[in-house]
């Protein structure tokens, strides 16, 4: 068994207690035992789709971890679980996403799972089209800035999505006004099948960072506690007003792209078992194990706890009611209903003139 | 003659004017090894190898215009982009410089490149995943923009487009990629751009529609028969150029017309068939041009309740044909 | 009471809001120092500073991105894109996200911005610093989309949409900067969004313009005028939400109706109203809808033979609506 | 005066006769000179709008020299008139473009002057909105690639322009395949106002070309040698297939943005004085005195004839006719008439039942 010392000595030198490591596992597994459950739920038919950040996790619970909740900002994309819910973001919160339910606060319903968003705590909400996001969180942090919020913005995309204009637009301005931002790159190897080689023209994105006035930094996503170094310094300098910095994590994608994909199609066997073996959950495990922060009973807990919270998670989720498609026209604009629904043709079916359920000629 | 999906049906065209015209290339996201999201382009690869299939980065202004500089230097691009939805990072390339390639260097050169690219709802694709997005496309002078809704028409257009010396969009809906099946000869038959075809002969309401709604239009007429209303279809097949003669031929024999869209209602393309009738067949219309469309929301949401209450189907089309035709 | 220009107005009225509320900035660019190449913006820089009035690189999507991001976070911005025709590197975040915050996030994220642009023709800017591209943005729920013909709404519109919480596009005719003038009040006055003015009363036909062509209708009114024909002149200002009632009003009143606009005819965004016209006013309609508008070329030629041929201008206006009165 | 020797001196270690040299300042000369009568015509009120590029020209006959006139490909921007003139445009063929007159090549009067393109010297037609062209320039390279056709594109932009999406995505895909394509960024230091450290976060636009894979050189716009030198070693690399090159010649723009922009607004005097020091036809003009290159006979005789060439272009652009107006519906489609033009309403006045004058109604 680990001594104390050896306890105090990990993460020591990085201000992380033992609670902290702890705690940093704690999310990394429960994130990935809530995805886990996501795919059993499609294969058993109960959601449609599934995008999931395995192998991802540690990376996204080590860069995040050191951003203040509620404070600062965080602009994810569709893999972000574990940095979501390292930054606040509920289980159930989550797992209502999958169900697309009335109640799901990222979207009521209307996005597809992993379009993540909650303005309580500063989660911007996520859409589709790859990379817009990045400008977001670069508009985030101009206005922090401005306003003097001392506020920082993280968001976060893909590698293949890093090689959209809008990437290279957010980071030239944010390194002209050095703006508190900071641009997460988490390199999977692949975008759906196009490996890096063919995406990008560099073998490192980090090796952007130079070209627009800021540090590029590689940092490997299975290694938590670099990852947190490397986020922590990252967020520091934006928020001392150093500016931004370009944070590449080679992370491993342990799953198809997605439900709809199948990556034996293009990926060989050996490197799909290569992929495997760049487990961030594992390998942190054992860091914690041997440095005698995890014994037998804190990970039964552990492994206890995450069962109740998925279970919970997926019971409650599923037990929700859909949303009434009376809600559907609600929300195109702040003051009025959906441009000429309220319009008078065919008398009071004017907008039904086409044979829609009465429910679509309702108020806003 | 086969019977044949409408994925296959474009696959299979695709590969034949590989075969065809060495000068045409297939470039996009996931075209290559994975065969495209949908397997449009499943097998190119290895037919023609990674020179003429190209998977390119996530980036689809770079899709466009380097397919419109490949195009400028000789060879004949079919850029696939993965859904419609994500055209719009691309639009500047397209309206801006394919489009206006012709006209501003007084016909020096030309854009021959057919932009493939997959639309429209009732899949779960939500709000990015579901949109119609020809009214922008077709509003554009230079463009040519192209819409089947049978495997027979998809594999005539397709070979039209790919040979037709300017820029066209060729948009699938992906509804109807597994769902509609055919006949489609094996013969090197092509459907000419700019004519639209009568699918169903009637005389007392047209229905005008396209893609998705084009099918939809005839299961509508279906039920109508058995109220005993005849309606006549109209696929409008090639969005611009527009075929007016064939509408206004048809709306002159029934007086009443039905011009149905997925897409938002405001603006959408069916507006300026109506905006077309309410100029040119002023003298024989017997009722107000009524549409059937998506409602002015910003997408498809995607729980299926929300998503059913979107989409236009062949009970609304009914409905607002059935009104139209006792006024 | 003070008599204007339309650049006066709007350069005043901006700068008027910004001392009323500091989280307004302005961005864009040339927007600083220079003042815009039009001086729309032309003093902010020396009296609000560098961090309110801000001269971005030349990337129009950055431009549009950061502004919704800064909007996500408290500012309001203010974004000029430098002409219309330069908005389409920025279509997707415009279209895609400002559009679409609200609906996809159910009403929790919302997008209050601003978008000003320079647009139209007969400036001889040819095909890229003439155009109209309204017709793209006024069919995109989500999107409010307002054209000022006057220096009095210049003013009262931009504040509208200065203090609306969702995404505007407000285009200012370019041709007008210089050449309208007009009464604009002193007080803090607004003209509400989604409201049409009649600007002219008549009795015998309608005509239905913005911009520079409300107008050229009030010109082209005049002309008939002296015919003896009474044409009535409505001008849209707000064209999404559009003031349907108050066009369907006069076109109740005329019988007759001629839309007209600048930007090529086919989709373009007098189609939808048209569209509507040929949907709700058909049982009042004397005659058919007519459009007078840009011909279907790839843009505004720069010699002035041919910019003239495409211009719309009084004269045509009158044309038609001297036919279709006596249809 | 010079000898033989230091005459041959010169350039020879570039390969370059004396009549490469004469001919690279002819170039650079009748470039100056075509630039100021524009100048002139435009205070004179005879064509509308002048956009030139006065203080680029050494760079831009310099970079372009080795190039093989009709078998490369140009694709310009709007100042590119010194790369355009050394790559076979004729004087001529400029001018008209500023007159719009219905022969000229580039649009037949229906662009703005500055947006040139012959398609029988591979030279494409520019747009106005920056940065596309170097797309275009990248899919021309594809397929000179794939085509084998040993062609080289070269593409040239502003530093402003250079920071738009389209530029990192077109570096990054020719970068992937290396393409034979030359990426040359002419950095006047301005973009219309705004200067460089607020267009963009690094101070060398070269400085970004390792993050795409591909050498990022400096060099002085000034140095017209040196220009050839850089320019002939990127196309060389290209056409040899190892792929391309970015290049940022640090030029001086002597004139207004253009003739709708009023520089002293924004730059200060000295700015302005130490803008025209930078000129490259001075320099060139003493280095090859200095040389022996250009003796008095020389100037003399290349003076007589610029000013010919300015003359005769000038006076023939001017005599030529507007197009006929009937011809602007031509040329939308390979095909047809413009659409719905030839529709039958209003009867045989269907289309100008707006009431616009018949040739409108003509054939396309
Ligand atoms: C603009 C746009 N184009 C295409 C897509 C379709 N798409 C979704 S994810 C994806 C691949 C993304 O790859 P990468 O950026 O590496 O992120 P990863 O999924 O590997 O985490 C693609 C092509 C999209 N969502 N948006
Ligand atoms: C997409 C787009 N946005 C804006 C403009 C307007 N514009 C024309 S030139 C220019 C500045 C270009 O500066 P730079 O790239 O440095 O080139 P320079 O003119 O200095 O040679 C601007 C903003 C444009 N033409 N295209
Ligand atoms: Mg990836
Ligand atoms: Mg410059």
């Amino acid at each position: 068994m680990a001594t104390d010392a050896a306890t105090t000595q990990l993460g020591a030198d990085l201000g992380l207690t033992r609670a902290d490591l702890i705690e940093m596992y704690r999310l990394i597994a429960i994130t990935r035992a809530i995805d886990e459950r996501m795919w059993i739920l499609n294969r058993a038919g109960k959601i449609p789709f599934v995008i999931s950040g395995q192998g991802h996790e540690g990376a996204q619970v080590g860069l995040a971890y050191s951003l203040r909740k509620g404070h600062d900002w965080m602009v994810p994309y569709y893999r972000s679980v574990a940095s979501l819910i390292t930054f606040g973001m509920h289980p159930r919160e989550i797992m209502i996403a999958q169900f697309a339910k009335g109640v799901d606060p990222s979207s009521g319903g209307r996005q597809m799972p992993g379009h993540y968003g909650v303005k309580d705590r500063n989660i911007l909400s996520v859409s589709s089209p790859v990379t817009t996001q990045v400008l977001h969180a670069t508009g985030i942090a101009l206005a922090a800035k401005l306003r003097k919020t001392d506020q920082v913005a993280i968001t976060y995309t893909g590698e293949g999505s890093s090689n959209q204009g809008d990437f290279f637009e957010a980071l030239n301005f944010a390194g002209i006004h050095k703006l508190p931002v900071v641009f997460v790159v988490e390199n999977n190897g692949y975008a759906i099948s196009v490996p890096m080689s063919m995406q990008s023209s560099v073998p490192d994105i980090a090796m952007r960072g130079e070209g627009f006035g800021m540090p590029g930094v590689i940092v490997d996503g299975a290694d938590v506690l670099d990852c947190y170094r490397t986020g922590k310094e990252a967020i520091d300098r934006a928020r001392r007003g150093d500016g931004p910095t370009l944070i590449e994590a080679k992370v491993t994608r342990m799953t198809a792209h997605s439900s709809d994909d199948q990556q034996t199609k293009y990926r060989t066997a050996e490197d799909l078992q290569a992929g495997q073996e760049r487990d961030p959950l594992p390998r942190f495990r054992e860091e914690l194990r041997q440095a005698g922060v995890l014994d037998e009973a804190t990970e039964a807990k552990l492994l206890a706890e995450s069962k109740v919270v998925v279970e919970d998670a997926t019971d409650w989720a599923e037990s929700q009611s859909d949303p009434d498609p009376a809600t559907a026209q609600r929300h195109v604009y702040a003051d009025a209903p959906p441009a000429r629904m309220d319009d008078p043709f065919w008398q009071t079916e004017r907008f039904i003139g086409d044979g829609g359920p009465t429910s679509r000629g309702g108020a806003s | 003659m086969a019977v044949r999906t409408m994925i296959d049906s474009i696959r299979e065209t695709l590969a034949d004017e590989m075969r065809r015209d060495e000068t045409i290339i297939v470039l996009g996201e996931d075209v290559g090894k994975k065969g495209g999201v949908f397997l449009a382009t499943d097998g190119l690869y290895d037919e023609f190898g990674g020179d003429r299939v190209i998977d390119t980065p996530l980036t689809e202004s770079m899709i466009i215009g380097a397919s419109i500089g490949a195009a400028i230097n000789g060879l004949r691009p079919v850029p696939e982009i993965q859904f419609a939805d994500f055209i719009m990072p691309a639009f500047n390339q397209i309206v801006s410089e394919a489009a206006r390639m012709r006209y501003r260097s007084n016909g020096a050169f030309s854009c021959p490149i057919t932009i493939r690219a997959p639309y429209g709802g009732g899949v779960h694709g939500a709000l990015y995943h579901s949109q119609s997005v020809e009214a922008f496309f077709s509003h554009v002078p230079g463009l040519k923009v192209v819409i089947p809704s049978t495997p027979h028409d998809a594999r005539g257009l397709l070979r039209s487009s790919i040979r037709d010396e300017d820029p066209v969009l060729f948009f699938e809906h992906k509804k109807m990629y597994r769902s509609v099946r055919g006949d489609v000869p094996d013969s090197d038959y092509v459907v000419p751009l700019g004519s639209a075809k009568v699918t169903r002969e009637g005389s007392q309401v047209t229905l005008v529609g396209y893609g998705l709604m084009a099918q939809y239009s005839l299961e509508a007429a279906d039920i109508l028969d058995s109220d005993g209303i005849r309606a006549e279809v109209v696929d409008v097949r090639c969005l611009r150029p527009l075929d007016t003669a064939t509408i206004l031929e048809s709306v002159r024999k029934t007086g009443k017309c039905v011009v149905v869209y997925e897409d938002n209602r405001f603006g959408g393309y069916g507006a300026e068939i109506a905006a077309i009738l309410a100029e040119e067949a002023f003298d024989y219309l017997d009722g107000p041009v009524v549409r059937v469309t998506g409602p002015d929301v910003p997408g498809v949401p995607y729980n299926h309740v929300l998503e059913d209450w979107f989409m236009p189907d062949p009970e609304r089309i009914a409905t607002a044909a059935r009104r139209l035709a006792g006024y």
